[in-house]
């Protein structure tokens, strides 16, 4: 019996002491890592936009946030936008057709709103009871004094094997400006290569009415073309190059036609879905004259 | 004699074989399904009013995740008996989201909605046949290699050692989702995983080894001298961290427990029938042992790629 | 267990005669799993050493006050506790590395050679011998990662280091999974043969 | 063995005047690193030197022949040595192999450059021009194979590039289609097959049970809808010929008794199948062999004559 009660009072001294290690150990990481993921999406998205360590963002440019949710009741959906108004946030319901439903402005911190749980409750708070709101996807707007000067898009599709998460950046008018591959599964030496320059550098400059009917031609990428999109040559001449194969398709990775294809259907797929939307967003702003920061 | 010995075997193999001819009839009878890449075929009961039908207008077509945007019904043909009906759209589908149709009369009134989504038991058993070939653990993530290695000399050890791993796998995961999803998330405990997983895997083991002591001595004598070697074993605690890693509901986690476990089984079964023909080989003496092993592995792990990108389902 | 236990006897013996990998062959998961770069190789290696190092000298600083008859479980917390903390801070401070090698840090909970020191050397020993003993052993097990990595890298995509050494990728097959089942068996059978050769030479002697 | 070796020769000849002269070339380096890498293992590990007997000319020639056309001739160097000394000699040497040394070297080529193996196909010759690819240099022409079609562009494409009904089983039975070095001439191949099984180098039981298994659940799952496929389509495209009378039958790998032969043959055949309708590789009978190989003693096992069963309770 005596043996017992050590046995317990042992093993929950250890659990305490366990415990305490673990616990300052989140305590003092978690914010590290909270910090580091916030910096390493930046680099990402400001690498998209042409900007590195070595040419910092100006000051006057700024990326503004919209996330996209669906509210459902019982008879209907509805899509509502969060994004930032003039001063603070506004959340914007419309029909499914675009017309207003709803406007309302959001008392919340804006360090609230980063964290999608939190962010999660405050949606939900502001739809009111009866409806239930559930987050799609975020995009970024970037401004430079004001002025729209990108779109930062992120989506996932099916790949050959698994999923690929890409995120791609477009000027005003959805012409391609990058295309970055974030994860994928694919085979090592053929469908992985679409993370290589040669294959996403093929987007880059395609215009939306391009992109609409983008195909991939399984013919051999042309061995200039294929300097110039690794940038192994003078950039003059590369733009040469570029130019040249501007209005060409994507020429899909040797042995990983499919792979080719579903990054080529899954870009044009973001890209018209985000146009579509935001020429309704923009529409049902500028009816009701709501003031928004970009 | 013979036959009847394995009569089960040959069920069971064959019913592997036509599950998915199964599978697919059963859905047929349920009325919609993707046809091909840009296709979503109807089917019903009785012949359908082809001319009302053949209206491109009345379906409206959409993602389940985006309700705003309605996909373009570009044709629609319909089979000379009138009981299925084809919707062709202008590009491919994404066939890994839900769709819904939704058919309306003239006046704009709903007849009926359908969700068509490739079949959930599909997916469940995609993720079994993922964890059991295709990503088996042994031979495409290396897991549980030091068992894999030390257990595989005898075939009958390779048995026992497999069915007490799937049942340790498949208690200790579902023990481990329910604690997940009910406890770790909930109270934002998520940093806890590995103790508490490896926590729960002890004590399944713990209790499989009580529970078998007394309900079957026998087994337990073929069976108890495994258990001890379960605990310390990264193919047990790697089921758990997948689970939490890909949110998996209680299903999906059964399954990959279940596949994962018999591909462990399988794995350790056709490894032993190797090295017990090995044994009577003539092996350059640097060899033997662990690096002959352990080359035979990679061998497995080369024709185990040919299962890479398969898709049944 | 040998008597005369300097530091640097007890760090060799866990670097060469028992290395982790290629002489005790446990751990092997790892060893085969991540090993396709030196760069992956190494940060595993860290990851195991602190592990190996903080349980060894936490439980025989403790090993008075451990009842023996919850040994076994005692030390799967204290290794839990400290995989924890290792993955945490990986996760929080080197995310990139973290993302390449999944799961792995989190599986260092179940390796056996962990458990292993514990109960054969820690459990009996000083503080102070512990920590070499987990240093050598850490070591060894670094070394030896590091070993297959450089391997592997180079053969694979022609790096050492992830600086292009090479210039073209000369086997692909190299990072592929199965190539690390070869490399590790072809290693073992080398160093065999190493052993064989020596012990013939000092047999002649 | 030189019988076997005999056999292959006529489709290899075959082969150079649909594809060119540079198949030989592939097939003789092939074969030459394989009866060297077999030489050098045997004497490296101190044991008797049996390239005489033939096995690796085999080995080397299959080799060659599960590779496509347009590659370069060094690649099967790499194989070689795959096959022979890892596949074979660490293991015990001739006789205790597990896994058919050929396709093991294919599949290590497979992995190691996916992009050469699964694109150098070459179109077949017009009116025999043997020796232009020989001049030109291989790389300008590429193609893809029948099954590579079908899988990715579907059978509509297939039917406009390859033509329908009895002329184009009649050119794929003779062999005049993109492919392997070795597996295009159908002809040629059943013909030796054929041959072997009347000498009794090999019995009938494999290569029957594979194509029937590949003919029936091609029909069964290869068509639109259930019941629709073209079974005689699925036996002449992709490697199903040579696999079925070269490669499967292999006496090392391949159980002994008629009964797990069948069941061996059942299991090819389906995973074939199985991996050309649903997996990531157009052709699957080369991992579908590989797959089943080391179950061919378990196979054994299970099915042995009454006779040498262990008694009832004895076996655990």
């Amino acid at each position: 019996m005596k043996d017992i009660f050590t046995i317990i009072i042992r093993l929950t001294v250890s659990c305490i002491l366990a415990a305490t290690v673990m616990g300052s150990a989140f305590i003092v990481t978690n914010k590290a890592k909270k910090h580091n993921e916030h910096v390493n999406e930046q680099k990402v998205r400001y690498a998209l936009l042409g900007y590195s360590a070595d040419k910092p963002i100006p000051d006057s440019m700024a990326l503004h946030e919209v996330y996209r949710y669906i509210v459902s009741d019982k008879q209907s959906q509805y899509i509502g936008y969060l994004l930032s108004g003039k001063e603070g946030f506004i959340f914007l319901t419309l029909d499914l057709s675009g017309k207003v439903i709803d406007n309302k402005s959001v008392e919340v911190d804006e360090a609230k709103v980063l964290e999608k749980e939190e962010r999660d409750k405050v949606v939900n708070g502001i739809v009111g009871a009866g409806k239930d709101a559930k987050f799609a996807d975020q995009t970024i707007i970037v401004t430079n004094n004001g002025e729209r000067i990108a779109y930062l898009l992120d989506g996932k599709f099916t790949g050959f094997k698994t999923f690929i998460g890409v995120m791609l950046a477009t000027d005003p008018k959805f012409t391609l400006l990058g295309l970055e591959i974030l994860e994928h599964e694919e085979d090592p030496g053929l469908g992985a290569e679409i993370e290589q320059d040669y294959f996403r550098n093929q987007f880059k400059g395609k215009t939306f009415e391009q992109l609409k009917d983008l195909d991939v031609v399984k013919e051999p990428l042309p061995d200039e073309y294929f300097q110039a999109l690794e940038g192994d040559i003078a950039a003059e001449d590369a733009a040469k190059i570029l130019k040249k194969y501007g209005d060409k398709d994507i020429y899909a990775l040797t042995g990983a036609t499919i792979s080719s294809r579903s990054v080529n259907n899954g870009v044009k797929s973001i890209v018209k879905k985000f146009a579509y939307r935001l020429n309704i967003l923009d529409t049902a702003l500028a009816e009701q004259k709501i003031e928004v920061a970009f | 004699m013979m036959i009847r010995r394995h009569f089960t075997y040959w069920t069971a193999v064959l019913l592997f074989i036509l599950a998915p001819v199964l599978l697919q009839a059963a859905e047929l009878a349920s009325g919609q399904k993707f046809g091909a890449e840009n296709e979503i075929i109807l089917t019903y009961h009785a012949p359908v009013d082809k001319t009302t039908m053949q209206d491109g207008g009345m379906y409206t077509v959409f993602e389940e995740s985006d309700p705003d945007i309605r996909l373009e019904v570009q044709k629609v043909g319909i089979s000379g008996d009138g009981r299925s009906v084809s919707l062709l759209f202008a590009e491919p589908l994404n066939t890994a989201k839900t769709h819904v149709v939704s058919i309306r009369d003239a006046g704009g009134a709903e007849i009926e909605s359908l969700k068509v989504a490739k079949s959930y038991i599909g997916y469940l058993l995609s993720i079994l046949i993922s964890a059991l070939l295709v990503n088996n653990f042994v031979f495409t993530k290396y897991l549980g290699l030091c068992v894999f290695f030390g257990t595989s000399k005898r075939k009958t050890t390779a048995k026992g050692m497999g069915v007490v791993f799937t049942i340790v796998m498949v208690a200790s995961a579902l023990m481990s989702w329910f604690f997940y999803q009910f406890i770790l998330i909930p109270y934002g405990l998520n940093f806890l995983q590995i103790v508490v997983f490896i926590g729960l895997v002890s004590l399944t083991v713990q209790a499989v080894d009580t529970i078998l002591r007394k309900v079957n001595p026998i087994l337990f004598n073929s069976f108890g001298v495994y258990l001890v070697l379960v605990i310390a074993n990264c193919v047990i605690i790697a089921v758990p961290l997948i689970m939490a890693n890909n949110n998996y509901s209680v299903f999906e986690t059964f399954m990959l427990a279940f596949g994962a476990g018999g591909g462990f089984l399988l794995a350790l079964y056709l490894m032993s029938s190797v090295r017990e023909r090995l044994e009577l080989a003539n092996i350059p003496t640097t060899f033997k042992g662990l690096p002959i092993a352990f080359i035979v592995a990679g061998q497995f792990a080369m024709a185990f790629l040919g299962f890479s990108g398969l898709q049944l389902f | 267990m040998a008597n005369d236990k300097s530091s640097m006897q007890l760090i060799a013996r866990g670097i060469l005669s028992e290395n982790p990998i290629f002489k005790l062959a446990l751990s092997m998961c790892p060893a085969v799993g991540i090993s396709t770069t030196v760069i992956n190789g190494v940060m595993l290696g860290i990851a195991v050493l602190f592990v190996q190092v903080f349980s060894s000298v936490t439980i025989s600083l403790f090993k008075n006050k451990i009842h023996p008859r919850i040994r076994i479980p005692t030390y799967t917390l204290t290794i839990a506790t400290w995989v924890t903390v290792i993955d945490l801070a990986l996760a929080a401070y080197l995310p990139e590395a973290y993302a390449k090698m999944g799961i792995f840090v989190k599986l260092i909970v179940a390796f056996a050679i962990i458990t292993m020191r514990l109960e054969m050397f820690a459990c009996k020993e000083s503080a102070q011998d512990s920590f070499w003993d987990g240093l050598g052993m850490g070591l060894g097990f670094l070394v030896g990662m590091v070993v297959i990595g450089l391997v592997r890298e180079l053969l694979g995509s022609g790096a050492i280091l992830g600086y292009d050494v090479l210039g073209f990728k000369p086997l692909l097959f190299f990072i592929l999974p199965s190539a690390g089942f070869f490399v590790v068996g072809l290693m073992m059978a080398f160093f065999n043969w190493i052993e064989l050769a020596y012990k013939q030479a000092k047999g002649k002697k | 063995m030189w019988t076997i070796v005999a056999c292959l020769i006529p489709p290899l000849l075959l082969s150079v005047f649909v594809f060119g002269i540079q198949v030989l070339l592939i097939t003789a380096v092939s074969v030459a690193s394989c009866v060297a890498v077999e030489a050098a293992s045997q004497k490296l590990l101190g044991r008797r030197v049996t390239v005489r007997d033939g096995s690796a000319v085999i080995t080397g020639m299959l080799l060659a022949f599960v590779i496509p056309p347009g590659v370069s001739p060094l690649l099967p160097v790499l194989g070689a040595v795959m096959a022979i000394y890892i596949g074979k000699h660490i293991l015990g040497g001739i006789g205790y192999n597990i896994f058919n040394p050929a396709l093991l070297g294919r599949s290590f080529l497979l992995a190691t450059f996916p992009v050469a193996m699964t694109s150098a196909w070459l179109p077949p010759l017009q009116d025999m021009a043997v020796f232009s690819y020989l001049g030109e240099g291989v790389s300008a022409v590429s193609t893809a194979t029948p099954l590579a079609v079908i899988k990715e562009q579907g059978m509509a494409a297939f039917t406009e590039m390859f033509g329908a009904g009895t002329s184009l089983y009649g050119s794929f039975f003779m062999g005049w289609r993109p492919g392997c070095i070795g597996e295009t001439s159908g002809f040629l191949i059943v013909l030796g097959g054929l041959y072997l099984i009347y000498r009794g180098y090999i019995t009938w039981h494999i290569p029957v049970s594979v194509l029937g298994t590949i003919a029936l659940l091609s029909w069964i799952f290869g068509g639109e809808t259930y019941f629709s496929g073209d079974p005689l389509l699925a036996i002449l495209t992709g490697g199903a010929l040579l696999g079925a009378f070269y490669m499967a039958n292999d006496y090392v790998t391949c159980p002994t008794n008629k009964v797990s032969q069948l069941v061996y043959g059942f299991g090819i055949g389906a995973l074939t199948v199985m991996i050309r309708l649903k997996g990531g590789y157009p052709e699957g009978i080369c991992y579908a062999i590989l797959l089943m190989n080391p179950l061919s003693p378990v196979l054994d096992g299970w099915f042995k004559p009454r006779r040498f069963a262990p008694p009832q309770g004895g076996s655990r």
